[in-house]
């Protein structure tokens, strides 16, 4: 436990709604070390995306309040740190990408504004000094890094200018700006057609292994995590299910709930049998 | 059986009509807007009852109790001929309520269709409606009525006609612009390819999509119908004496400032409790018809 | 031999391209010259990558847009006369991309699904029953009529919207990406509905999707759509292992994969790095290249 | 080039809406009753000199005739003679017009420059005490006529506050022309005036606030409201994770794209301020062609009338092209993907 | 450097400022200052020189020469001469709008001649008693200025917005619509009285509560005689000196006597009899009696000897009982004007009393314009109509001709439709004759036979009140248009 960057225990989450509390998280445990590439799988509204505003901070409080559990990030206790701390963890120890990059950035603001702000109050954060030229250069080195061919021009682009690949791609290099430890990816690329999906993937691969950074990543395709990430929480109705690592899981999933989840992956081979559904409820 | 699992963890279901009601009730200002709207609606209809000088309506002059501020007698003082205030403000509010509700019944579904009309067809039929309206809109609002109430002479009719004659735009404005953009969602596309009607299209799909927008609009519009009203009396083209209206009284009123202060501040204090509740009421309605602002 | 329910003879379809200030400066080629036919009770299915012309073509079957050139015969009448009108409504349905879109938010369930039965004149009373023997059929309790779209999930918003595409029993089902928004224990079911459902009512489905891994275990036939033009066609198994067109290949090599088996099938080509070319770029690329690979 | 076609298009499309404007107000002018000639020769005229006049005016001609002689007359930037004034509409309108320009503008940027800090704030701590405050002023704003504010400001400067000035443009002895645009604003700064500068500011104080006070009320609500439907959006919420502080996300970033339906609907609001003017005018004594306006359509000076509605009618169309605009630089999308 | 400045309110604007255009009271405010006629006018209406020093009738009445003063000169020094006079009255009638009104059909062009330098002579169409009494409204213009800006107009362009007269005050500023400030001319010919008046500044208002505003903040200096009663109230209480000056201006109710049901002689004298005269004098509007159509300020002229009208409800229902709608219902519509106070509380006390005496009242509120149109027909002409009119030269003339004469019918001073031809002959009769006691007999003759007829309800005489700085002296009223606000007649008496 001591050794994980991100260590969340028994994390209960409530919604409140017309009256009535919703329990949405019912015990999370999660454990993210160093350099890691962990994933978090589930059925659709299990409380992944939740999880991780837990993680970042961003539960809008009146609606949603944690109710029980811990949540430490490299041994400090994220819960009772005062805010001025927490909020200065975001966007320079952990950072997060967003599911979906066309709704993500802001349409009435350059891409170059948007990061340079981005950046500036990282480096205040982190005491760094950075004059706006210095900082336009790390802006552009930044968007190199996500292989954007000619990083000048988007950083003189409205979001609208750009292709949805190149704006996930933005999004990424937003997130890696102020070299964060942590990040956490929401669905990256879901929103984006197979072949572009499939390169925004392989990009965040490399750069997590370049960096050496460790990466949460939450997901409902199975066949990401298999090719991204060496370790899988799987999440169903407000609790993780079952963990391990990703070969290990795949090959021999214990609880049912794994099992109807990886059989109702379509096989490429074309040999799923949609049948078997009905076992999964 | 798979659906009944599924029941099974749905919560206990709430019904829409509670839902709505919930979500009014629990929005204070909602609640007090109602509450006022209520209040100003019965005491029109029952202002002959509440007024101490129901007759003060009429041709009743009594200059030696005039200018007479607020007291028991009078709670709301007296006028410059020796009127209760307070009698004249509460019939006042039957004139303007009905004036408000007339111009609104009158100008609101027009506006709504001709909006509807222009939006969901396009081309020609836009054009026509759509310059139309700007062009009204380019009309200074105010020298349109004072033309009307100069063609026709100045009375109640004339007012609403003339204001009227306006108001439309303003809701075919924004009912168009409302329109344009549920047009092209899918859901219109897909309740045509399931053969619906256009008038299914217009009245059942586009037209819920806009009450919240024009619950919104109208109320506030039934406080500013009544000021224009009152501008209009200020102008000296208003509603014929000795008919009260709340405008025409904090217009008549307004003469006597400061000294007399209270004919002219409690009959416009009458509006703005008016307006209050309407205004209230608004958010109230737009906060109940956005079914997805959970709160 | 049966004539098939849908036949798409050299469909072509443009659009006008116009600046920002509304000057016409040209036209896309959104469709062009697309044949194929499908026999009854089949599904075949169209793949290609976004803005490949897929919804464009769902659209023009369902007569809500116009075709520029070439046929569709349904049931071997020319839509061209009948697109639009009540009997052509009668026969074809099609569940939007989108579910969440497609229905209408400030309508609850049983208003939406009565949309068609009012259109076709069921009497009144009879309609609440066909409601919720409709929503029965798609496996959703009664109770869930008076809700409204935002109260449903995903793949509960989806089945409202093909339930109410078989309220007037079709014999055409068009399915643009139905699944494209769910997650894959969801997508599962419905699929397994859809199957379910045609097996019952004896369907015939126009299946769309960009997602290969799908396409292969529910469609027949599929067609690969590329910048408009069908590249390539024909039995799934047989385009699935033996892709012919670079594009195709492409495609499958793109799709994240759960197995070893698969990722064995999977051709094996580098990623492009960097941006994806546009349609318009990688045209032009292949004109400057001198043609098709 | 792109853009100049656009700004073509638009203004030919205003220029069909003038003309439509032009056939309403040619109506409405010649449907007030009474005979302009007898009023503007006043009581003790003479029915031989009524009639000259209605000859001169063209009275007795065809309605049709006279519609063309009145558009003959526009496109040569000639509005006719006033029977107020007895002068040229156009030199009058020249003479009054920069005064309610000078009045409609500031008015305008006040209601923008404190309306939408208002609307921020209420958003910002949505049904707090700040938000209620703000919504309390705007409605209290919106459903206080006008004129009521106006002769309430009046008072109070007269009783109250001695050091505001109850009429005028400027204190009667104050020897200074507007004469390069005839805002003394800016007149005063390029003649290098302070005091006139000063005592311009002070005069336009009152009238400027019970003008601004009713956009002002809207435009926080419509800020209000649009921020709140902002701030939820992704891209605000992605801001919060980058760690981009509060003020930024709220000031810059969100405020921003909320600012589109702010000012679309001050453009549209701009008629009604036109028709606010004309009262705030009459009771500050303030030299424009708003009050102006007022009596012209009280006394049937049809030319007048029409050239007071036509002049604002343009002020309304190119108010409007100006938003558009505004619009397309506040918000790239519109400029890019062009206005639908 | 003291100045004495004098802001003054009114509540119409100055329409212009061109001495051949002139109409209203405000008008006349503005040239009255900038500009000078042969003669002037006394308070007790007796005509005085002014540029002219003196003139002569001819035997027959139908010629008049004014001799120039030698030291009259134009505010820019150049001297009046015969040339500027023939010039302006020929400008006048060539233009002829506003005074020219008065002397239609009496002068034409050409009938003004100079007779040399200093001398010139009017020549009169016809026989027109009141003529010496028009002449101060014929307004003085300096030719040598005006002709360079002549234009294919008559210079109308640039004297709307430029003076060029003799006058006590130059023009300084003129907002059409707002203010116009005038400045003293020191080298005026008649000189000033000791502490003139160095600059006027009139303020256009239109609301009471402005005034009020204005005085409170010490910026007024005199409001003009038309505030309600509260407003005077409010400045005495500020410290102002309220004045009060008898006029000839006069409130009628004018009963049109053609329509039903005021076309019964009854019920006219039933109305008469159902006012309420002491309320509307004490408390609405100050105001003297007024007995007959002409105010007694025309003294010689006034028919002392008719009774005060009495306010007496019986005696009103006698006479509704004795009219031919006796035992009907009677509905009568009560017209006055839009926006003005007083005239609200007079309807609304005549409709209170009508009321008791069994009629049914309507009230119509009506702008001005609406008015002038009503009173083109009989049918659109309202039974009962609020009208405040004051004599445009100082002559009874003025008061019968315009409101009594059927040429004068259609117009909103004449709202009786009398059309009665022996009041038409009496009036000519007046007019023709150059014999005083002739005129007096008949204005007396005339006075009589419309009492008896009771054409109106005669309501009062006007009281002006004016509220004015306590140091600010020489307001007197004189019984022609706004010939009373001429400034070089004032002074300022304080320090
Ligand atoms: N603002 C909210 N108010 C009420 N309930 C909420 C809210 N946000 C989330 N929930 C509930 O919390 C649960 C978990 O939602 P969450 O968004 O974490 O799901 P998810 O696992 O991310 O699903 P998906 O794959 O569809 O994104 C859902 O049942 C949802 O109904
Ligand atoms: N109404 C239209 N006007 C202009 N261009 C259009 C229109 N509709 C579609 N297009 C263009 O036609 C092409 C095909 O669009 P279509 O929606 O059929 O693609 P698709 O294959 O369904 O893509 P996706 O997978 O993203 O749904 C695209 O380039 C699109 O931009
Ligand atoms: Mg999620
Ligand atoms: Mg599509």
């Amino acid at each position: 436990m001591s050794s994980a960057l991100l260590s969340v225990r028994d994390l209960h989450v409530d919604f409140t709604t017309y009256n009535q509390t919703h329990k949405v998280l019912k015990g999370i445990n999660l454990d993210i070390p160093p350099h890691s590439q962990i994933a978090l799988v589930g059925e659709s509204g299990s409380g992944k995306t939740v999880t991780m505003k837990a993680i970042m901070g961003l539960l809008r409080q009146p609606l949603a309040r944690i109710t029980a559990g811990e949540m430490y990030y490299d041994g400090r206790d994220l819960l009772t740190m005062p805010d001025k701390e927490r909020v200065a963890l975001r966007g320079t120890a952990m950072s997060m990408i967003f599911q979906d990059p066309m709704t993500s950035l802001n349409p009435v603001f350059t891409i170059g504004d948007q990061m340079r702000t981005i950046l500036k109050y990282a480096d205040r954060r982190l005491g760094r000094t950075r004059s706006a030229r210095e900082r336009k250069v790390r802006v552009l080195e930044v968007l190199g890094q996500v292989r954007m061919r000619d990083p000048e021009r988007v950083f003189q682009s409205y979001p609208i200018m750009l292709s949805g690949g190149m704006r996930q791609r933005v999004l990424i290099a937003m997130a890696l700006l102020s070299e964060p430890k942590l990040l956490i990816a929401d669905e990256p690329g879901t929103a984006l057609d197979v072949t572009t999906q499939a390169q925004i993937l392989k990009l965040m691969k490399d750069l997590v292994e370049e960096r050496g950074l460790a990466l949460l990543m939450i997901t409902h395709n199975l066949g990401v995590v298999r090719e991204t990430c060496s370790y899988v929480y799987v999440m169903n109705k407000g609790v993780v299910v079952e963990h391990g690592s990703t070969a290990d899981l795949f090959a021999a999933p214990q609880e049912d709930y794994t099992k109807a989840l990886i059989a109702a992956v379509p096989r490429l081979t074309g040999e799923t049998r949609f049948g078997t559904v009905e076992a999964m409820r | 059986m798979a659906h009944l699992s599924e029941l099974a963890a749905e919560p206990q279901r709430l019904s829409n009509a509670y839902q709505n009601w919930y979500r009014f009730s629990r929005n204070p200002s909602a609640v007090i807007g109602t509450a006022i709207v209520i209040i100003c609606i019965l005491t029109a209809i029952f202002a002959p009852l509440i007024t101490p000088y129901p007759e003060h309506v009429g041709a009743v002059v009594n200059f030696r109790e005039r200018h007479l501020p607020p007291s028991a007698d009078y709670w709301f003082g007296t006028d410059n001929v020796g009127r209760d205030i307070f009698t004249r403000v509460v019939f006042g509010m039957r004139i303007s309520l009905l004036l408000a509700l007339v111009v609104l019944a009158t100008a609101v579904p027009v506006g709504t269709v001709l909006g509807l009309l222009a939006g969901y067809y396009g081309g020609w039929v836009e054009i026509v409606i759509m310059r139309f309206t700007d062009i009204a809109l380019a009309i200074p609002g105010l020298v349109m009525v004072m033309a009307v109430a100069a063609v026709l002479s100045p009375d109640l009719l004339t007012s609403m006609i003339a204001i009227a004659a306006l108001w439309w735009t303003w809701h075919a404005r924004l009912i168009y612009s409302i329109t344009r953009q549920t047009r092209v969602q899918d859901y219109i596309e897909a309740a045509e390819t399931l053969g619906a009607s256009k008038f299914h299209i217009l009245f059942r799909e586009i037209l819920p999509n806009c009450v919240s927008a024009l619950a919104v609009k109208t109320s506030l519009d039934a406080g500013f119908v009544i000021l224009i009203g009152s501008t209009l009396s200020f102008l000296g083209l208003g509603i014929q004496p000795p008919t009260p209206d709340l405008g025409t009284m904090v217009a008549s009123g307004a003469a006597f400032l400061p000294s007399y202060w209270w004919e002219s501040v409690l009959p416009g204090c009458a509006i703005l409790f008016v307006s209050l509740g309407f205004n209230l009421l608004g958010d109230g309605l737009r906060d109940m018809f956005d079914v997805e602002d959970v709160r | 031999m049966i004539r098939p329910v849908l036949e798409v003879i050299d469909l072509c379809k443009s659009f006008p391209v116009r600046s920002p200030f509304g000057r016409l400066t040209g036209e896309v080629k959104a469709v062009n010259n697309v044949s194929f036919s499908i026999g009854r009770g089949k599904v075949y299915g169209l793949a290609g990558e976004s803005g490949s012309g897929k919804s464009t073509i769902a659209r023009m079957i369902m007569g809500l847009t116009p075709p520029t050139s070439g046929d569709i015969l349904l049931d071997g009448e020319d839509i061209g006369s009948t697109g639009g009108s009540p009997a052509h409504r009668r026969k074809v349905q099609m569940v939007f991309q989108n579910p969440g879109s497609s229905l209408n938010p400030r309508r609850s369930v049983s208003q939406s699904i009565t949309v068609p039965l009012h259109a076709n004149g069921l009497p009144r009373a009879d309609r609440a029953r066909r409601v919720t023997e409709l929503l029965d059929m798609v496996q959703l309790p009664a109770s869930y009529a008076e809700r409204y779209p935002h109260e449903l999930s995903g793949g509960q918003k989806q089945r409202v919207a093909i339930a109410r595409a078989l309220a007037v029993a079709p014999k055409l089902l068009v399915l643009d990406e139905p699944t494209s928004a769910l997650d894959v224990s969801v997508q599962a079911k419905v699929i397994d509905l859809l199957v379910d459902l045609g097996r019952q009512l004896d369907l015939t489905f126009l299946f769309i999707s960009h997602d290969l891994s799908l396409m292969r275990n529910f469609a027949e036939k599929v067609g690969v759509l590329y910048l408009g033009s069908l590249v390539e066609t024909g039995r799934t198994s047989v385009v699935f292992e033996n892709p012919r067109h670079d594009y195709t290949r492409l495609l499958l090599a793109s799709v994240p994969v759960v197995s070893a088996e698969e990722e064995a099938m999977r051709p094996r080509i580098p990623l492009i790095d960097g941006e994806i070319p546009t349609a318009e770029q990688l045209l032009a690329l292949r004109k400057a290249g001198g043609g098709e690979a | 080039m792109e853009f100049a076609s656009f700004l073509l298009k638009r203004a030919l499309w205003s220029l069909l809406v003038l003309f439509g404007l032009s056939i309403i107000i040619f109506a409405i002018a010649r449907g007030i009753p009474g005979d302009p000639a007898r009023i503007s020769l006043g009581p003790a005229a003479t029915p031989e000199q009524v009639q000259l006049l209605r000859d001169r005016l063209g009275l007795d001609r065809p309605l049709i005739e006279q519609f063309g002689l009145f558009v003959g007359g526009l496109m040569q930037g000639d509005l006719g003679r006033s029977l107020l004034t007895e002068r040229s509409v156009t030199a009058d309108i020249r003479d009054t017009f920069a005064a309610t320009f000078e009045l409609v503008l500031v008015t305008i940027t006040v209601a923008l420059v404190c309306g939408a800090p208002m609307g921020v704030a209420a958003a910002t701590w949505r049904n707090r005490w700040p938000d209620h405050v703000v919504q309390f002023v705007s409605i209290f704003s919106a459903v206080t006529p006008t004129f009521l504010k106006a002769l309430l400001l009046q008072i109070l400067a007269g009783y109250v506050l001695h050091i505001l000035p109850t009429t005028g443009r400027l204190p009667a002895g104050m020897d200074f022309s507007a004469d390069l645009t005839g805002m003394l604003l800016i007149d005063s700064v390029l003649r290098g005036r302070p005091d006139v500068f000063f005592e311009a500011i002070r005069h336009l104080l009152l009238p400027v606030i019970a003008l601004s006070l009713a956009s002002m009320g809207q435009i926080a609500r419509i800020t209000r409201a649009s921020m709140i439907d902002v701030a939820g959006q992704d891209y605000i919420e992605a801001n919060r994770a980058f760690g981009v502080p509060e003020h930024v996300r709220v000031f810059k970033y969100a405020l921003r794209p909320s600012f589109v339906p702010p000012l679309t609907i001050l453009g549209l609001q701009f008629s009604a301020l036109i028709g606010n003017a004309f009262v705030v005018e009459l009771i500050f004594a303030w030299p424009g062609m708003a009050a102006y306006g007022v009596r012209a359509i009280l006394q049937k000076d049809l030319n007048a009338v029409m050239g007071v509605v036509m002049v604002s009618g343009v002020f309304f169309v190119i108010v409007n092209l100006v938003i558009d605009i505004l619009v397309g630089y506040v918000d790239p999308r519109v400029r890019i993907r062009g206005r639908r | 450097w003291a100045q004495n400045v004098v802001t003054m309110t009114t509540g119409q604007i100055f329409r212009s400022i061109d001495p051949a255009k002139v109409t209203d009271y405000t008008d006349y405010m503005g040239v009255v200052n900038l500009y000078d006629g042969l003669t002037s006018v006394e308070p007790d209406g007796s005509i005085v020189p002014a540029l002219a020093e003196s003139w002569e009738v001819s035997p027959d009445a139908r010629e008049v020469t004014y001799k120039l003063r030698d030291d009259a000169t134009f505010s820019d020094g150049s001297p009046v001469e015969a040339g500027d006079v023939v010039y302006s009255v020929e400008r006048l009638l060539r233009i002829n709008q506003g005074p020219a009104s008065m002397l239609a059909g009496v002068l034409t062009p050409g009938s003004v001649t100079a007779v040399d330098n200093k001398t010139v002579k009017f020549t009169l169409a016809k026989n027109f008693a009141p003529f010496l009494a028009v002449v101060p409204a014929i307004f003085i213009l300096n030719e040598e200025a005006v002709k360079p800006h002549e234009g294919d107009d008559d210079a109308q362009s640039w004297l709307a917005t430029n003076a060029a007269g003799a006058g006590p005050f130059t023009l300084k500023a003129y907002d059409r619509g707002t203010r116009l400030t005038v400045v003293r001319n020191e080298d005026y010919y008649k000189g000033f009285p000791e502490n003139p008046i160095d600059e006027v500044r009139w303020i256009v208002v239109n609301d009471e509560a402005s005034v009020r505003a204005m005085g409170a903040s010490g910026e007024l200096t005199m409001t003009g005689p038309f505030q309600s009663p509260d407003t005077y109230d409010a400045l005495e209480g500020m410290g102002y000196k309220i004045e009060n000056h008898p006029t000839s201006s006069t409130l009628y109710l004018k009963l049109n006597n053609q329509v039903t049901p005021t076309d019964d002689v009854h019920i006219r004298r039933a109305i008469a009899l159902a006012t309420d005269y002491e309320t509307i004098r004490e408390v609405i509007f100050p105001g003297n009696r007024l007995t007959t159509p002409l105010p007694d300020t025309f003294k010689q002229f006034h028919a002392d000897d008719v009774p005060e009208p009495k306010y007496d409800l019986e005696a009103a229902r006698a006479e509704v009982a004795k009219s031919k709608y006796a035992g009907q219902p009677i509905s009568i519509t009560l017209g006055f004007l839009t926006g003005i106070k007083y005239q609200e509380e007079i309807s609304l006390l005549m409709q209170a009393n009508l009321e008791q005496i069994g009629f049914t009242v309507t009230q119509a509120v009506n702008p001005w314009n609406r008015v002038t149109e009503l009173a083109t027909k009989v049918e659109t002409t309202p039974a009962v109509n609020q009208i405040f009119f004051s004599a445009t030269y100082p002559s009874p003339d003025s008061m019968f001709h315009t409101q009594y004469h059927s040429s004068a019918a259609g117009t909103w001073a004449s709202m009786e439709w009398i059309n009665d031809p022996e009041v038409d002959k009496l009036i000519e009769e007046a007019r023709g004759t150059g014999e005083l006691d002739k005129q007096i007999d008949i204005y007396k003759e005339l006075q009589h036979k419309l009492v008896d007829m009771q054409s109106d309800v005669f309501l009062l005489t006007q009281v002006s009140k004016h509220a004015l700085n306590k140091c600010l002296e020489g307001l007197s009223i004189i019984p022609m248009r706004s010939f009373g606000y001429d400034f070089s007649r004032y002074s300022w008496n304080c320090d």
